[in-house]
């Protein structure tokens, strides 16, 4: 077994409305960020697991999404990163 | 004395607080976050509340508003400022004081009646009181756990920074009594010259019997004194 | 003019008037009133003020029969909040309203929005709230799904008054497998204004502009208002993109802009937009005012692109408000708004045509001839059966039911109860609550009914939800009966005079006999109670289909009830108070058992009749404890509810973990009653008070006909709880069973880790 | 100008109690992950902005970082990505 770092993005599904976005959206805008577009805020979850190679541990990681790290009703998620830790 | 009262959008205990103001007998003054006068306000309070909805951090856009530019130089005057909940929150981000208020340990919103130790009995918020002297104040917060690095930490403790504490009912700080992990327990702090005061609890909801406490009082007639002397 | 369909709209076809959930019937209707084919659109506008949800289509007759006069009544059902005058010029508006289905699907957002929508009920009508409640219905909490939704739900309602500054301050939450996969979740807002503030969600006044206030529309909740009319299935889960998302920060901001737009004099109505969304709150307006309105939905401030009219016109997304303004007042509106950072835009007018008209630019999309929009809808007078269930549930002798070995010890079964988590402390939920905000709240979550005071007056308001949808399965009208006498008596415990009520009336599929039969007779039981306790309906929410694939809920008629407290003194705490004080018992012991949670928790049993409930006697009662209250005669006083009178006394010693008081009670002179009767039978009309005057306690009851003695003597700090009941004595130490009684939810919660770490949101 | 999303992880500081990370870790544990060590949960931010280049859009977003968007006092950030969008 070895210890893995598995990096995921849990963001607002697309269409649901994305309070903590336009939040900061409107926040930049008026400190002088006229550029901005849009933002949109997520999560990053950092998880460390023993697993016995990456496609494993990625894995089990898609499965802690589906099970607990995301809200199937309103997030969707992404691995962002396998790495040997 | 006027007592400046900001509103930010999201604000929500302005109303309680200058209802508090008034109470105690002094003119509260209520201005708006988009303005750039503290129409000669001698004390600012900075009330608690969800400013911009808390959606980033609680208090980071906050203490960008318009009128922050005129506290935090009402301030750096050595004026008293008195931020309370969201209040000590944004006043942390704008730097006014030390160390950061983050989720609470418990990931859980907090509403509560505690019991509070007083610290220091030698501020301008605080000579009312007795130093050791138990009260019980509401809290009620979503992101109350004050956090700094030891330095700062050490710097608060050592030059009696640290105005109130969390406690349990016979007046011992213990795991169980701190509502939201707070390190060493603190509830309220003063900045290093004494007048800026930021914490947790609602000394505005704790003026009356009919609500359970009046212990908020001493809290505000120690400013009043001591401003008007 | 008339509609005409988009290019791209779908062809209307069977298929597509039976996803949109009409019968042919009403279809058929429906093309009879247009004469010709509806467009699209015009499908989708009906398909959602046709749903039962927002037409009412099963439940209007009965609704009808509900008493909702009084002289204090400024604003009966009708409206989107009740109003009743409490005196000193002030008035106050209340309504319940139900999330069930959106909780059940998401339980954060769909609680966080249902108590979004019920604050905008409230302001709109221009009151500021001022307090929030909630009763809510979950299955077992052995269930790990279910500890998911309850901590979703609670930290929903939490996240969305909080943000909002509007202190929560009561409600209930009971846990039974009925609820299993059909949670109820019930959210009651009260709000005050002078009288002279109220304003009206009628239209009025040809040429006035309409305006859309507030929040962006995106493609949110469309169909939401169909969604709750129907069965909770599997199929709900692949509906899933109709949840809305909260903005609790927009809807203060809302909340503000409102109030002072009402305050300003440049509007003449204002309706919040909820379920159906622009359709329904224009058609309502319209209909209201017997006016006719255009809309046209390119004007509508949208947060997406691309959304057609039929999504413009049927999107749910929250924290948004309909406004009549005054014409050539648009300027000051629009001013108004921005001062709050919300858009403000004119998407349509006031009209003298009979027509309600949707346009696109100039295309017509929909219209229907005026009024007749809302007035044709059917409505439907279904079957109504009783259960046989029920009944042969009714007929057992629960007598005969053999105590288990455990029950020798009364106090064994007296913790079960404490710990039962629907008679266990809620405090692991309402701590979560700001309770205090507003720093007006004399009594906050714990205690029978909350006490909440008015500024500007020497009045508070006392306020409770109640209702044992346990009882109303077993015997619907007595359980009606029921859920408003008991929500009188907590309203009455806490010091208030009953004044009136707002319910939610969460039913299953009304299209089932047994079930329609649950409501007919559900009403009938509040009615009489309503007359009898002169507490009119007001208003209410009507929540249908609660159904899943393991049948109906409960029938839960939840019960909102308001009541003035004139004097801050008269508020009265539930916990013992003193040593020494006299504890008595007001009303009166039997031997009825039926559908206890005693029956439930011990025996795992429903069954039996539930307690009679004499509508009489209950008023008698209110009037004795509000009298010997007003009299400074009454320390604490506390109702006998679920797990009955040794739960009731065991709870006014051990509520107040801090403050903690002994008692020793007397029962031997119902020594002739089963011991089980007596002590956990859940007989109605009776009341546990403290008092340092008993005589005068005595009067009070005598003078209302009402029996009353004194059964025992409050303890100190150091005491226990003593029954004597003639047998023998019983000594329980209050450790024990303050441990039952608080630490029971907390320990299960922190147990199964799921909800503490179930999906955070904003 | 040319419309940039750029991605930035915003961490809790090392060192400092994680109560969101640890909860999740134990939640995942009792769920049947018994291979989670550990578990760190941060904020995932999308800005869409206008940029002349993909530098100056990072350049820009790490300012927004520095003034708004992580607390200097408990967080750190890193840009996770820029692209065309
Ligand atoms: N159970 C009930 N008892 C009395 N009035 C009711 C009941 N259900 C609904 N009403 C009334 O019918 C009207 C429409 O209610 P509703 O559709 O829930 O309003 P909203 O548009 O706020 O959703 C309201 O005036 C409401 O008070
Ligand atoms: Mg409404």
């Amino acid at each position: 077994m070895t210890r893995y770092r598995v990096a995921v993005h849990i963001v607002p599904r697309r269409g649901l409305l994305d309070p903590q976005g336009k939040a900061v959206a409107d926040a930049l805008r008026s400190l002088g960020f006229p550029g901005v577009e849009d933002v949109h805020v997520g999560r990053h979850i950092v998880a460390e697991v023993q697993a016995a190679d990456a496609a494993s541990a990625e894995q089990s990681v898609r499965a802690m999404c589906a099970k607990l790290l995301a809200n199937p009703v309103t997030e969707d998620f992404e691995i962002a990163g396998v790495n040997a830790a | 004395m006027r007592i400046g009262v900001v509103t930010f959008p999201g604000s929500n205990c302005d109303e309680d607080t200058v209802l508090a103001v008034a109470k105690v007998g002094a003119t509260p003054v209520r201005l708006w976050h988009k303005a750039h006068d503290l129409e000669g306000s001698e004390i600012i309070v900075l009330p608690g509340g969800f400013s911009y909805g808390d959606y980033l951090r609680s208090g980071a856009i906050a203490r960008f508003s318009p009128i922050m530019q005129e506290v935090m130089a009402h301030a750096n005057a050595g004026r008293p400022v008195i931020a309370i909940c969201n209040g000590f929150q944004i006043a942390c981000e704008a730097g006014l004081l030390p160390g950061a208020l983050l989720r609470n340990d418990s990931l859980k919103f907090v509403s509560d009646m505690v019991p509070l130790r007083v610290e220091n009995a030698d501020t301008m918020f605080t000579h009312k009181y007795a130093k050791g002297q138990v009260l019980r104040i509401p809290v009620a917060h979503g992101d109350g756990r004050f956090t700094a690095d030891a330095d700062v930490l050490a710097r608060l403790e050592g030059e009696g920074q640290v105005v109130f504490r969390y406690v349990n009912a016979g007046g011992t700080a213990d795991a169980q009594s701190n509502p939201n992990g707070s390190m060493h327990d603190i509830a309220g702090i003063v900045s290093a010259q004494g007048h800026v005061i930021g914490m947790m609890p609602h000394p505005e909801r704790a003026l009356d019997r009919m609500l359970g406490s009046t212990d908020g009082l001493p809290f505000f007639e120690s400013l009043l004194a001591r401003v008007a002397a | 003019m008339s509609a005409t369909p988009r290019p791209g709209d779908p062809v209307i076809t069977a298929a597509l008037v039976a996803e949109h959930g009409l019968t042919t019937d009403e279809y058929d209707r429906l093309v009879a009133m247009l004469g010709r084919t509806p467009t699209f659109t015009e499908l989708g506008v009906v398909s959602a003020l046709w749903s039962e949800h927002c037409s009412y289509k099963h439940s209007r007759p009965l609704l009808k029969t509900l008493p909702t006069k009084a002289p204090w009544v400024l604003q009966g059902p009708g409206e989107n909040a009740g109003v009743i005058s409490v005196g000193d010029g002030l008035a106050v508006a209340f309504k319940i309203e139900s999330h069930n289905h959106p909780s059940a699907v998401e339980p954060y957002q769909g609680a966080a929005t249902g108590v979004g929508g019920i604050l905008r009920d409230v302001f709109t009508m221009g009151a500021r709230p001022i307090a929030l409640l909630n009763s809510l219905r979950f299955g077992s909490l052995e269930s790990a799904r279910v500890r998911y939704l309850f901590a979703g739900v609670v930290k929903g309602i939490g996240d969305y008054g909080n943000c909002m500054g509007v202190p929560t301050v009561g409600g209930e939450i009971v846990f039974d497998p009925a609820y299993e996969t059909n949670p109820l979740v019930n959210a009651m807002c009260v709000g005050l204004m002078r009288e002279e503030e109220l304003i009206l969600a009628v239209a009025e006044g040809i040429g006035n502009p309409i305006i859309a206030v507030g929040a962006r529309t995106g493609r949110d909740g469309i169909h939401g208002a169909s969604f709750a009319s129907e069965d909770l299935s599997h199929e709900s889960d692949a509906k899933r993109p109709r949840v809305q998302v909260g903005d609790p920060f927009t809807e203060k901001l809302l909340l503000e802009a409102s109030l002072e737009l009402i305050r300003s004099g440049h509007i003449v109505a204002i309706q919040d937009m909820g379920a159906a969304g622009l359709t329904s709150s224009s058609a309502e307006m319209a209909a209201r005012g017997d006016v006719g309105v255009t809309i046209d939905v390119t004007k509508m401030p949208l947060r997406e692109p691309g959304m057609t009219p039929y999504e413009i016109l049927l999107s749910e997304s929250q924290e948004r408000m309909l406004v009549v303004a005054l014409k050539g007042h648009e300027g000051e509106v629009k001013q108004i708004l921005a001062k709050w950072d919300l858009a403000a835009e004119v998407i349509g007018e006031v009209i003298a045509e009979p027509v309600y008209r949707v346009t696109e630019g100039d295309r017509v999309v929909a219209e229907f001839p005026g009024s007749r929009l809302v007035t044709d809808c059917p409505q439907y007078h279904p079957a109504a059966a009783e259960s046989p269930d029920a009944v042969a549930r009714r007929a057992r002798d629960v007598h005969a039911i053999a105590e288990k070995p455990e029950e020798r010890d009364p106090l064994w079964t007296l913790r079960t109860l404490l710990a039962a988590p629907t008679i266990a402390s809620k405090r692991w939920a309402y701590r979560q609550y700001d309770s205090t905000v507003r720093a007006s709240t004399m009594q906050g979550p714990g205690g029978d009914a909350a006490v909440v005071r008015l500024p500007g007056s020497n009045k508070s308001v006392a306020l409770a939800t109640d209702c044992n949808g346990r009882y109303v399965y077993l015997e619907p009208r007595v359980g009606g009966r029921i859920a408003v006498a008991e929500a009188a008596r907590n309203v009455a415990c806490s010091g208030g005079r009953p004044r009136a009520i707002t319910n939610c009336l969460n039913f299953g599929n009304p299209k089932r006999p047994e079930v329609f039969f649950q409501f007919r007779e559900a009403l009938a039981g509040m009615s009489e109670a309503c007359i009898a306790l002169e507490t009119p309906v007001t208003g209410g929410n009507v929540s249908l289909y609660n159904e899943s694939p393991n049948g109906a809920v409960y029938p839960t008629p939840t019960i909102g009830m308001v009541g003035i407290v004139d004097e801050p003194s008269h508020a009265t705490p539930t916990a013992f108070q003193h040593a020494g004080d006299a504890i008595m018992l007001l009303g009166e012991n039997t031997n009825e058992l039926g559908g206890s949670e005693y029956l439930l928790t011990v025996h795992g049993v429903v069954a039996g009749a539930p307690p009679a409930c004499d509508v009489a006697c209950e008023r008698a009662l209110i009037d004795a404890l509000l009298d010997a209250i007003q009299a400074g005669a009454v320390r604490s006083a506390h109702d006998c509810a679920d797990g009955g009178l040794a739960v009731t006394i065991a709870e006014c010693c051990i509520v107040n973990r801090e403050q903690m008081l002994g008692a020793t009670v007397d029962l031997a002179a119902w020594s002739a009653l089963p011991r089980r009767a007596l002590l956990f039978g859940e007989a109605q009309g009776r009341v546990v008070v403290s008092t340092a005057d008993p005589a005068r306690v005595l009067a009070a009851a005598q003078a209302h006909g009402v029996p009353a003695r004194r059964i025992g003597t409050v303890g100190s700090a150091v005491d226990p709880l003593t029954f004597n009941l003639g047998e023998g004595r019983h000594v329980a130490p209050l450790d024990g069973l303050a441990a039952a009684f608080h630490d029971t939810i907390p320990s299960i919660m922190s147990a199964g880790a799921l909800p503490a770490a179930a999906p955070e949101q904003a």
